[in-house]
């Protein structure tokens, strides 16, 4: 079966060989407000944490807006998102209140899993986001059986599953798309290729250039697109998912990106060239995007100050929220073990009982 | 009339598949084929492909393609064809299910029975006889059971497919077709089983053997010689369930027999055995009038293949008495 | 780079484009004659486990002895084969002796492994062949750090790695491929893809028609080639095994055959059309040697009973020596444990110490 | 001059590397970055990219190519980056490593030193706080370390690189820097260190704490406590070695103290604790005076990331002292 291994972004862009007619103006704007929005969230999480105004850590995709969005705006309640470490922004984009977001980088009892999994691991069980694990590629696995569900249940929803390019490597994540492959699941496999996994280059990962080209080994489309053009991540991303609502089976995308700053807030990335970042940087997905819309008059800084204005305010009341937020009771720790509770059991159980 | 261990398997499957129809197998030759010991026979032709997948060879899919579904609201019934090959799940099981409850915060479950054969004594050699249930049991989260009985092979695994947490069911493969342990069994909701007590299967007063799977024959057995030899009664524990442990039922039993033995197939270091000797050790002290010893397999790596090597491996009756003798007349 | 999937076997007989010679009469006349011998020894084999004559399981590779012949015959001792459970025989290709190989069979102290292995695992230290585990794969992943380890000693031994279609669903196969691509090892894997896993089917293992085409997401070539055609089986084998000989990294060859028994000796393989088998046994790859030597003139069945004759005897003896020989002594299930004895250890542990 | 945990696990790798060219690492970010936590750090640039290879995000390759090249005469020192991520590699450290002298009757084997990050306390929540040892400490085959000290931290892994077969050094993150535990080492084969046995850190008579990691710590805070309070002595043991387990050193400490308390990290169910407690109430029953308490963490899928979660989840001084007064005035 034939593998398509390049998408360019115009290409993308133009009205898409399904049929589908052109991006209205609306959703073109609503793509880069998002971008905007999301930018803004990081970039102020990134400040909070150099304030050590929360514990943990926090693995920033700024740089990878346009990926996250151009994937994940479109999705229904229904559908499923696979988020990993660097996807917290995927959950804001499919709809989790900013309280409940803020609350995981908290860590407070508000947060959707009470505290336990660290700041960036963030799941939503009302818009069915998985709460990852921090192994990697394993919610790709978990996001798998997910669509055999679906498949199994015959509705027509979808799952979108995230990992980086470093995840490709793992056994786990070659097992997920040979079975999705074999069943024709409804899952659209986002693979973020962004050069690097902590301080490991791409190259190290794998000796093939595109990443989309492993698709070939599971028998279904493998896509390569510019990750930092939303546009044509939007266009690749909807007919994937077309095609995976009407039964049409799996895809790979990947999107060449790349993340501006460190693999956390605590890694300096030393082990990457300057001129590398400031050439990426150059390719920033927001910029691009601007420059696009200008072109369609659809763009002033004006615009962009708006949104801007218009997110800050219910950043600072969500930032307010969680720093108000009670944090979990340590008697908590206890709890969701089981579907049965079991501090009984565990407060007791090391006391003697001379009742023997 | 009485029909056999893996027969209860079956009935079990069949039953909850006809009873509820978000009940699914998966696994390796599960479908065609009716599994390598023909526990799913006769499923696939009567469920359909879709409800008995014959999955490629991937452990790991396996588990975490049912983790998913079941967190879809789904109710898997995977199967691991032999727990020597359930390491490549290792990371599904131990770190996936048995965390996602806990890690968001109670709000996503994968309510799972994960089917798992296991067990030596068959000449399988070191891949075809693996215990490997320390794993499991050592991982808050999961909830751990090994039927001995025909009665519980079958309500232990329908009352596991209803239960609302990630189960992992192992069943012996010595005793799928042990003609000694057949016996009748109940039909529909009154063949459900407890899932999380231990079962006397022997009164006794003067010692007590804590043991699981095949070795409660290796148990009763020994039990009964040395009745016959000593004029003493011997208390069985059937354990059933290794992870969350019943511990007050054993407490109980060591209260009023003052002696403790536990008989294990795995071998010596981490097996059951040593958290039970520790839980004893530590609460019942007092009503200890003896040393808790354990017959347990030799610390080697598996089962080697070759007979002489392969009983010298295994845990037996001989080695019970003579142990049950040690703390008998301490 | 380019990856090629297929290679037919006229092509393959015909001098090939590395340049070298067009294959001995010698050599054709050992290829066969390795193969006759090899389904010799399995059908005896089977006989010997029909008459109970050892206990424990066999997988009898009969019908793909020319992938097994063609891949092995021409190592060297110090290049390294990783079997599989089906790959018994390559132990007699590469030249262990056949006491050693029937003490194996009959769990005998005088087995390479002393008895603790079941039948059909057979590995044999002078001859650097890695005794198997059970677990899929496994072998291949072990055999990729011999290779690490040639590359590291630069030295141009290699290293050839037999798994089934079956054994490419697991993470293993995929975490050995990948990273023997980025370090362009010096290995070959050999793919047998006889279409069954026990009593699943290839088209339920993946969705490819090739296996060979997973190689496109390693970054290596990638071959299938006719596994029933021993000449075929013998010029790629060459090629790669030449290729990584001189630093030329690794390949993937699939050999397209099949198995004429069921997957073990206690499997009536009733999942499998009569029609099936009776079509493969028809491309039985001793009879298609015999007429491929028949056109050379280097064919009689005269040349067949000999070399039958011949080796009957030999495995006459083994098999009396194995029968002779004797078992295990129990305690030595205590035996290479670590490094150091345990013995003492073991059988005193137990043992309450009153002197305390 | 004094140095710390994890300069001491530097100096220990570039030694043995000095010392013999077979030695080679391998692993997550041991490279261009010199380690998560800094262990490798200037050896990539000392050693060249050949012996300290930045591996492909894959743990299971990361071991079993360990395996391989080890079998074929060199000698790995692969790293597992946290201890959490260790799943991938259950099937290349259980089946293969510790299974293959064993199954080749003596004929192969595999001499690799795996090198693992673990342990909480740190904030690192769910994935990044993990113990695991037990899964490695059933499995006779494998030589499981858990150096304490600076001392052991440098000597046992040039020990462990010397031994010929598969050894899992456990390498507790909040000692790498822990300034209390800073101390001199010695330079080549005088800094080498036993692995087999256990070490008496302080000398008591009254009561016995087993323990190991960064838990040494905690035991011997609350000991300096206890005795200050009650006017005890209490004998540490450090254990050093999870497998094989030196029984003789425990046994004989109880049979001085009569009374033993195991302190771990682990949650309580077949931790290690376990397996001491066990082989104590088998062989020194007559020793003890009270019971065998154990203070681990509670029985839940691993340590949340949460302030309060997890400060109720560890065992510390508080509990220690607790625990000792129980056994103390039992
Ligand atoms: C199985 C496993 N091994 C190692 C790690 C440690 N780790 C966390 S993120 C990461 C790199 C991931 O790289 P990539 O998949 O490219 O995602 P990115 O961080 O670039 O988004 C590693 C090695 C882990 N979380 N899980
Ligand atoms: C990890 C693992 N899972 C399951 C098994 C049980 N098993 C043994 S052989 C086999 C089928 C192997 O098929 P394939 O790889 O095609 O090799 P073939 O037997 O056809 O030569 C299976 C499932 C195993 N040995 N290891
Ligand atoms: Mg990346
Ligand atoms: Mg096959």
């Amino acid at each position: 079966m034939a593998t398509k291994v390049r998408e360019q972004a115009a290409e993308a862009a133009a009205p898409s060989k399904n049929g589908s007619s052109l991006i209205s103006d609306e959703k073109l704007k609503q793509l880069y407000s998002t971008m905007v929005k999301c930018r803004v969230l990081e970039e102020r999480i990134r400040i909070l944490k150099k304030q050590a105004r929360f514990k943990g850590n926090y693995y920033a995709a700024v740089g990878q807006e346009a990926t996250e969005v151009g994937t994940t705006i479109d999705l229904r309640d229904e559908d499923t998102i696979a988020p990993s470490h660097r996807d917290f922004i995927a959950n804001y984009i499919k709809g989790v209140p900013l309280n409940a977001m803020l609350s995981q980088i908290y860590m407070r009892s508000t947060s959707p899993d009470k505290g336990r999994s660290s700041p960036a691991h963030c799941g939503y069980a009302p818009l069915n986001i998985i709460t990852p694990a921090s192994t990697i590629a394993a919610q790709l696995n978990i996001g798998t059986g997910v669509a055999l569900a679906n498949k199994m249940k015959k509705n027509d929803n979808v799952v979108v599953a995230f990992s980086g390019e470093g995840s490709t490597s793992l056994g786990f994540w070659h097992e997920a798309l040979n079975f999705a492959g074999v069943q024709q699941l409804p899952i659209v496999y986002i693979c973020q290729n962004n050069l690097w996994a902590e301080s490991v280059n791409v190259k190290l990962q794998t000796r093939v250039e595109d990443i989309s080209t492993k698709a070939q080994g599971y028998g279904f489309p493998g896509i390569t697109v510019d990750g930092n053009d939303v546009v044509a991540v939007y266009r690749v991303a909807q007919e994937a998912i077309q095609r995976a609502r009407s039964g049409g089976g799996p895809t790979l995308i990947e999107c060449k990106t790349y993340r501006w700053y460190g693999h956390s807030e605590i890694d300096p990335a030393k082990y990457r060239q300057p001129e590398e970042v400031e050439e990426w940087k150059a390719k920033d997905p927001i910029a691009a995007m601007e420059r696009y819309l200008t072109g369609k008059r659809l763009f002033t800084p004006e615009y962009k100050q708006q949104i801007i204005d218009e997110f800050n305010p219910q950043l600072d009341a969500a930032i307010d929220f969680a720093e108000k937020a009670p944090l979990p009771e340590p008697i908590e720790a206890l709890d969701h073990v089981y579907s049965f509770d079991i501090r009984d059991r565990e407060l007791h159980r090391t006391a003697y009982h001379p009742k023997y | 009339m009485a029909i056999s261990y893996i027969d209860a398997i079956q009935q079990a499957l069949r039953e909850e598949m006809l009873r509820d129809d978000k009940v699914f197998i998966i696994g390796e030759d599960v479908g065609v084929m009716g599994g390598a010991f023909g526990a799913t026979k006769g499923l696939h032709e009567e469920f359909g492909a879709e409800r008995v997948i014959d999955s490629p060879l991937a452990e790991g899919i396996i588990v975490s393609a049912s983790i998913g579904a079941a967190m879809a609201g789904l109710r898997p019934v995977p199967e691991i064809q032999f727990s020597d090959f359930i390491t490549p799940a290792m990371d599904a099981l131990t770190q996936q299910a048995a965390k996602l409850r806990y890690r968001s915060g109670g709000s996503q479950t994968c309510p799972i029975t994960l089917r798992v054969c296991y067990g030596g004594g068959t000449g399988g050699g070191l891949y075809h006889s693996q215990t490997n249930t320390t794993w499991f049991a050592h991982e808050p989260g999961l909830i751990v059971v090994a039927p001995a009985t025909v009665a519980d092979a079958k309500g232990m695994l329908k009352a596991a497919i209803r239960q609302d947490d990630p189960v992992m069911y192992f069943e012996h493969k010595k005793l799928y077709r042990t003609p000694s342990i057949k016996s009748d069994v109940e039909e529909g909701d009154a063949a459900l089983r407890d899932l999380f007590k231990c079962a006397i299967r022997r009164e006794g007063k003067d010692a007590t053997i804590v043991t699981y799977g095949y070795m409660l024959i290796v148990a009763q057995q020994a039990a009964e010689q040395i009745e016959h030899e000593l004029g003493v009664s011997i208390e069985i524990v059937d354990l059933r369930v290794l992870n969350p442990l019943d511990s007050e039922t054993i407490l109980e039993s060591v209260a009023k027999t003052h002696r403790l033995l536990v008989l294990q197939e795995d071998h010596r270091t981490l097996g059951i055995g040593s958290e039970i000797s520790a839980i004893v050790a530590e609460r019942a002290f007092d009503c200890l009038d003896a040393p808790i010893l354990r017959v347990a397999a030799p610390d080697v790596p598996a089962i080697p293949a070759s007979e002489p090597l392969e009983s010298f491996y295994m845990p037996n009756v001989e080695k019970t008495v003579e142990a049950l003798k040690r703390i008998l007349q301490y």
